[in-house]
C-alpha cells in the first residue's frame, strides 16, 4: 500500500475484511501467518476479557473508575501488531489491545486501573509510555521521541494514539506540525469511536473526516476501518514503514465505542439503542472470529474453550494485586526528583510522627 | 422560597436563576449541555434555555476560556466549565495573558464578565489530574479573582455575584463535598459579597483559617476539642483576600492555623502568613502555622488518604499551636 | 467571486493586477470608485509614512520597539476595506493599514507603540481590538466575538490576523476548529510574510501553503497575493460576505516583510540582499501607483505632494503624545478591576507615601 | 583560564561547554538556531555543533516542551528556549501535567533530564508580556526546580547544574541586567549546587533576601547604608528553597525583608515570611517586611520606572524595618 497516495479527501475508507469475515480486499490483506492471526484473535479476547473483568470488579467496588475498550479491539491491537519491538507506543488511556501487543503486564495494567503509581512502572525496555490522562498534551512527547531517534540516526517509530475528541486541542495540532516540519518517524492515530464523553463527533469538527486533518501539516492522512483488524494492520504497517523512511502519517480508524465513556459515564443520556444497535453487527472480534472459523483455524469449541481460561488469568493478576496496592507513605514523597528536597523529608518526617503518634494513642 | 440543597445543585440553581433574569448569561463548556455536565451542574439548563445558551464545545479548554474572552467583549456573560480544575493549564495562557488584562490593557474601555468555573480538589478516587488545588498560581495573577465557596448557600450566592462582577472570576467548586449535605437556601437569585471571609465559629485561643472542602473537615476537628477555644473562618475567597477579618481574629487569638489541601510550598496559606505578620506581628503568641498537602503530586486512590489533612491531624495540630 | 469554490490543495494564488499594475483578472477586479481608489492608495500612504517616522523616532531614541509593516499594506488596507463599520476587526500587532481603515487614530496608534496603555483605549465603537502579542491567542476571541454576533442574530462579521508563525500555535488549530463547528462569522486572515522573526516559512510548517489549513477544519481556505490590493479586496469581500452568511474562511495573503521584525532585530543575520530584492518589484504601493498613473487619476506630482503634508500629520499626532504620555501613578493600579481591592489601594498609598517622602527629603 | 563575560554569555557559555562534554545536549526553541536567539544566549552553537544539536522550532512553546519531554525520554538533555517568561503559558499544561510529574508518574522508572530557560522580568522598556516574573507560579508545582542567577558566575555554573540534573529544571535568566556587568569566570564547565542560596554580605542588624535582577538594587541601596549592618542573601533556587540559610541568618538579625519584583501578593516572598514563621519565629524582632512588585499587570515603558522597587524604595524599607 502506498500510504502517501491515498485521498483523505474523498471520504473513502480502507477496508480489507467486511462484516462477515470476508476478504474484500484481498490485495491489502496483510501478510500473517495462520498463528499470528490466532495470536491477535487471542489478544482480542484478552482485551475483552479484562474489560468484561474490569467492569464486574468496579461494580463489586473492588476496582475504581475504568474506562471500557468494548468495540475498540480490532483498531488497538491491528495498530500495535504493526510495530516493531524497538518501536516506541505513546497511548492516551482507551488502548487496552495495543497495551497488550507491546506487553504492558495485565496485573500492572489493572493495578493502575486500581489506583496505584506502581501500575505505570511498567518496564522500561517496553518502549511504552504510561497512560496520559490530560487529552493530547502526549502528542508532543510522541514527536520529542521520534525525534530522538531521528536525530541518533535510529529507525524506530513512535505510534502515538488518541480520540476523536482529542483532536480539537492545540496539543494535537502543534506535535503534527513539529513533526511534519521535522520529518519526525511518528504515527499519529486516531481512535475515532464516535464520542468524546458525551460530545459527538459532528459536533467535535465540521471536517469531513479526521484523516483530512493531516492536510494541514503535509502528511500523508489515511481512513480506516477501525473494526476491521485486518485493514488496520495493512494501514498501520504501510504507515509504520513509511514513517521510518519519510516522516509522519495520520490514521483516523473509524470504530464505535460500544461502551460507556468510563464507569463514571451513562451513555443513555445522550444516545439511544438504535445508535449503538447498527454497529454490533460491525464487532471487530466476530469479524475475525467469522473468518477464522471459515478458513477452518478456529471452530465454535475453540471460542468457548479460551473463555475460562482467560478470565482466570485477568482474576488471578488481579488477585495478586488486589491487597498488596496500597501505596506507603514513603513512595508519595520518594520519586519526585532523585534526592527528596529538605521540604519534602520534613513534610514526611511530621506525618510519620504524627501516624506513629496517632498509633501509640490507641 | 427556600429548598434543601447541595453544592452541586446550588451551582445549577445560581446558573438557573442568573440565567433566567438576565439573558445574556450563557453557559457552556465540555459536555455541559446534552448531559448537563460530568457531575451534572449544568444539569436541565440546555433543555430550559435551549442549545443557544447551553452548549457542548470541542474538547479545547484554551477556546473554550479564550471565545468567553470574545463573547464577554461582545456582550454576552459567559460562565464556561473546565471540567476539572486538572484540565484548566491549557488555558493558562487565555487567563494570564488576557482574562485578567483586558481592563488594564485598554485603560478601562473593556472589560470581561465572565467566570471559569472548575471543580477542585481531590479525595474522590480518581484517576491522576482529577484532584488539583492550585489556587494560589491563580490567585498571584493580577486581575483574577479566585472564589472557593464550602456550601451550597455561599456557592448559590457567590457564584451569582460573580456572574454578576463585571470583572472575571475564577470560581472554584470543592467537589470532593459537591454532595455531602444538604442546606436550606433561598430559590431566588441572591448575591454575597466576593471578598469576604465569613466567621464560621467564634473563638478566642486559636484562628483556623480554610476554605473549600476542608471546611467540614475544620469543623469536625474542632468539634472534637473543648478544651480550646478555636475560630474557624471559612476565607471563601482567596484573591482578593479578606485580610480584615483574619487580621482582627488574630489580634483576638494570637494564634492561627491556615488548613489547605494543595501544596504547602508557595501555597495560599504563605500569603495568609505574610498578611498576618504584616498587620498583626505584634499580636501573635505563636508562629502561625500551616497544614496543608503535601510537596507532592496528589496521589492516585490507592495513597488519597494520606494527602488530604485529615481531621485528626487537624486536631492534632490545633492542638500543637494552642500548647506552643 | 465564489469562495467556496477555491481549491487550496492546487497552490494557485489569486491575482488582480500584476507588478506593472496591470489588471490580469478583470472578472475579479473589485468595484471601486475613483474615490475609494484614491482613498486606499492615501491610506497605504499613509501607514507607509507612520511607519518611517516611527522608526527613525526610534533611531532617535523618542519612540520605542516598534515593528515595521514596509510590504505589507496591501494586505492590511484591503484586508480593511473589505469590512463594514459594524464589523469587528482582531489584530496581531503587524496591521497597521487595517487600523487606519478601521479608524484606530493615528496619535494612538502611536501611543501604544510609545509605552502607553492610553493607545489602546481607542474608542470602543471602532469595533477593533487592541493589539494582541502572544501570538494567535486572540484568535480565540475573535471566535467569541463572533459567535456572540451570531447568537444575538446579527450580521456583523469579525476578521482576525495572525502571521505565518501564527498558524502553528495550539490556539489557532483551536479557534479555526471552534469557528467552524458553530459556523461562526469568522474571516481568519493570515499575512504570511515569510519570517516569523528569523524563521523561515518553509520551517514553520510542512504544508505547501497555509490556506489548505483550512481543509482540516472543513471550511473554505484562499490564497491571495498580499501584495495585490485589488485581489486581497476581492478576496476578503467575498470571504466577508460568505462568512456573514455561512460561517468561517480561512485567509493566506502572500507577502514580504520587507524591513526588520521589530526594531530590536537585524535580518541581516538570516536573510540577504538578494533574497529581499526580489520582492521590491512586488510592492504593494507602487503596484496601486502604477495602476492609478495609467488610469489617469494619479500625477507623479499628486504621488510627491502627498509626502509633506502625511508627514506632517503623523509628526503632529506624535508631537501631541510625546510628553504627555507618561503614565500617572493612580493610572497603573485603577484598571484592574472595577473597584480597586484593598490590596491595591495599599500599595498604592505605600507608593505614594514613599515618593511624597522621597519629595520632601530633597 | 578565566574570561571576563556577562549574564547572557555565561549562559551561552554554559550551553557551549556541556555541549562539548556531552553529546546528548541538545538547544533549541524559537529563533536559537541562526540567530543564537533575540538575546543572542545561543549565538554561534549551531555553528559549532551544526542543526541536529541546535535548531530553530515552529512558534509553538507547547510543542517546544512538549516534545523535550520526549527528547529526555528518549535519552537527550534538552535545553529549551521560552522566548520570553511572558510566554511560557502556553507550555504551562506541558509543565504542570508532564515535566513535573514523569517520575513519580512512573515510580521512578522514567525522569527527565530537561532544562526550560526563559528570560524573565521587567525594567527594559518592552512591549506588553515581556516583563513577567511569576516564578512563584512555577515554583508551587511539586517537581519542578525554579533557578534563577544573578551573576555571570552563577548562571554559568548553576545552568551547568541544572543541564546535568537527572530532573527537569526551569532557569529563569534575569534579563534586565544580561549585559549589565562583567565577572571573571572559568572558561570551563563547573557546576554550582542546586538549592543553595549565597550569601552577598554578611550583616547582623537585617537579613535582605532577594534574587536575579533585583540582586544589583538590594546591593546598591544597601551601599548606601553606613548605619544599619545589612545581610544580603542571594536567593538563587526558588525552589527547592534553601531554608537553613535564610533561617540562620534570621536568628542572628531578628529582622528580614523580601525584595522581588514580581507582584506581591501570592509571591515567593509570601513563602519566605511562612519559613521564617515556621523556623525562626522566636528571633524575630520585627515582622517580616515584603517589597516587590505591585499586584498589578507589569506597565508598559511609561510607566515601569515605578514597578520594580528602585534602590532608594530598598533602602527605604531597609531603614523601617530596622527601625521597627
Ligand atoms: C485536557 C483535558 N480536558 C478534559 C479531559 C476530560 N476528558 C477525559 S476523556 C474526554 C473525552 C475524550 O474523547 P476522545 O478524545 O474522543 O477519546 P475517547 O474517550 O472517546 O476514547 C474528556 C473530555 C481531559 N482528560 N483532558
Ligand atoms: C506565544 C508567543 N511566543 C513568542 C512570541 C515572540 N514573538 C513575537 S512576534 C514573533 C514571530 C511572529 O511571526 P508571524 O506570526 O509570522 O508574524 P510576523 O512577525 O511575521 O508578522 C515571535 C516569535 C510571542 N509574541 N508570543
Ligand atoms: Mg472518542
Ligand atoms: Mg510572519
Amino acid at each position: 500500500m502506498q500510504i502517501d497516495k491515498f485521498n483523505p479527501l474523498e471520504d473513502e475508507m480502507i477496508q480489507v475484511m467486511d462484516e462477515k469475515g470476508e476478504i474484500i480486499n484481498p490485495e491489502l490483506m496483510p501478510e500473517l501467518t495462520e498463528e499470528e492471526m490466532l495470536h491477535l484473535y487471542h489478544t482480542m479476547r484478552k482485551a475483552r476479557t479484562i474489560d468484561s473483568v474490569a467492569l464486574s470488579l468496579q461494580r463489586q467496588g473492588r476496582m475504581l473508575t475504568y474506562a471500557s475498550n468494548l468495540g475498540q479491539e480490532g483498531a488497538q491491537v491491528g495498530s500495535g501488531y504493526a510495530l516493531k519491538e524497538t518501536d516506541w507506543a505513546v497511548p492516551a488511556f482507551r488502548e487496552l489491545g495495543m497495551w497488550l501487543i507491546k506487553g504492558w503486564p495485565v496485573e500492572k495494567i489493572l493495578q493502575y486501573w486500581y489506583g496505584s503509581e506502581w501500575g505505570s512502572h511498567m518496564g522500561k525496555e517496553l518502549r511504552l509510555l504510561p497512560i496520559s490522562v490530560p487529552i493530547s498534551s502526549h502528542f508532543q512527547h510522541a514527536a520529542g521521541i521520534a525525534l530522538a531517534s531521528k536525530l541518533r540516526g535510529e529507525k524506530d517509530v513512535t505510534i502515538a494514539y488518541t480520540g476523536d475528541g482529542g483532536t480539537s486541542q492545540g496539543d494535537f495540532h502543534e506535535a503534527l506540525n513539529f513533526a511534519a516540519v521535522f520529518k519526525t518517524p511518528n504515527v499519529f492515530f486516531i481512535q475515532n469511536n464516535q464520542f468524546a464523553i458525551s460530545v459527538p463527533r459532528s459536533k467535535q469538527t465540521a471536517s469531513k473526516n479526521l484523516a483530512m486533518k493531516a492536510i494541514a501539516y503535509g502528511m500523508p492522512g489515511i481512513h480506516v476501518d477501525g473494526n476491521d483488524i485486518f485493514a488496520v494492520l495493512a494501514v498501520t504497517r504501510a504507515a509504520v514503514e513509511y514513517a521510518r523512511e519519510n516522516g509522519p502519517v495520520l490514521i483516523e480508524a473509524h470504530t464505535y465505542r460500544m461502551g460507556a465513556h468510563t464507569t463514571s459515564d451513562d451513555p443513555t443520556k445522550y444516545r439511544t439503542d438504535s445508535d449503538v444497535n447498527p454497529w454490533k453487527a460491525k464487532d471487530p472480534v466476530l469479524r475475525l472470529e467469522n473468518y477464522l472459523m471459515k478458513k477452518g483455524v478456529l471452530t465454535e469449541e475453540d471460542i468457548h474453550a479460551l473463555t475460562e481460561p482467560l478470565e482466570k488469568e485477568v482474576m488471578d493478576a488481579y488477585k495478586s494485586i488486589e491487597f498488596s496496592s496500597d501505596t506507603k507513605v514513603e513512595e508519595i514523597f520518594a520519586y519526585h526528583y532523585e534526592e527528596m528536597t529538605p521540604q519534602l523529608q520534613d513534610q514526611l518526617d511530621e506525618y510519620q510522627a504524627f501516624l506513629k503518634g496517632a498509633e501509640s494513642d490507641v | 422560597m427556600s429548598n434543601s440543597i447541595n453544592i452541586v445543585q446550588a451551582v445549577q440553581q445560581a446558573l438557573q436563576n442568573e440565567m433566567t433574569l438576565d439573558p445574556t448569561v450563557v453557559a457552556y463548556g465540555e459536555d455541559v449541555g446534552a448531559v448537563g455536565g460530568v457531575f451534572r451542574a449544568t444539569v436541565g439548563l440546555q433543555k430550559e434555555f435551549g442549545e443557544n445558551r447551553v452548549f457542548d464545545t470541542p474538547l479545547s479548554e484554551s477556546a473554550i476560556v479564550g471565545t468567553a474572552v470574545g463573547m464577554a467583549i461582545n456582550g454576552f456573560k459567559p460562565v464556561v466549565e473546565m471540567q476539572f480544575m486538572g484540565f484548566i493549564y491549557p488555558a493558562v495562557n487565555q487567563m494570564v495573558s488576557h482574562v485578567a488584562r483586558f481592563r488594564n490593557r485598554t485603560r478601562g474601555e473593556r472589560h470581561l464578565p465572565m467566570v471559569i468555573r472548575a471543580p477542585y480538589g481531590g479525595g474522590i478516587r480518581a484517576l491522576e489530574h482529577h484532584s488539583e488545588s492550585t489556587e494560589a498560581m491563580f490567585a498571584h495573577i493580577p486581575g483574577l479573582k479566585v472564589v472557593i465557596p464550602s456550601t451550597p448557600y455561599d456557592a448559590k450566592g457567590l457564584l451569582i455575584a460573580a456572574i454578576r462582577d463585571p470583572d472575571p472570576v475564577l470560581f472554584l467548586e470543592p467537589k470532593r463535598i459537591y454532595r455531602a449535605f444538604r442546606q436550606e437556601v433561598p430559590e431566588e437569585a441572591y448575591a454575597l459579597p466576593i471578598g469576604k471571609a465569613k466567621i464560621l465559629k467564634e473563638g478566642s485561643d486559636v484562628t483556623v483559617v480554610t476554605w473549600g472542602a476542608m471546611v467540614p473537615d475544620v469543623q469536625k476537628a474542632v468539634a472534637g476539642i473543648d478544651d480550646i477555644s478555636v475560630e474557624i473562618i471559612d476565607l471563601r475567597t482567596i484573591s482578593p483576600m479578606d485580610r480584615e477579618t483574619i487580621v482582627e481574629s488574630v489580634e483576638k487569638t494570637g494564634r492561627i492555623l491556615i488548613v489547605h489541601e494543595a501544596a504547602k510550598s508557595f501555597g495560599a496559606g504563605a500569603e495568609i502568613i505574610a498578611v498576618v505578620n504584616e498587620k498583626a506581628f505584634l499580636s501573635l503568641e505563636a508562629p502561625p502555622m500551616r497544614l496543608t498537602g503535601f510537596d507532592t503530586t496528589f496521589p492516585l486512590p490507592r495513597g488519597e488518604e494520606h494527602y488530604i489533612p485529615s481531621p485528626a491531624r487537624i486536631e492534632h495540630k490545633i492542638r500543637e499551636l494552642a500548647a506552643y
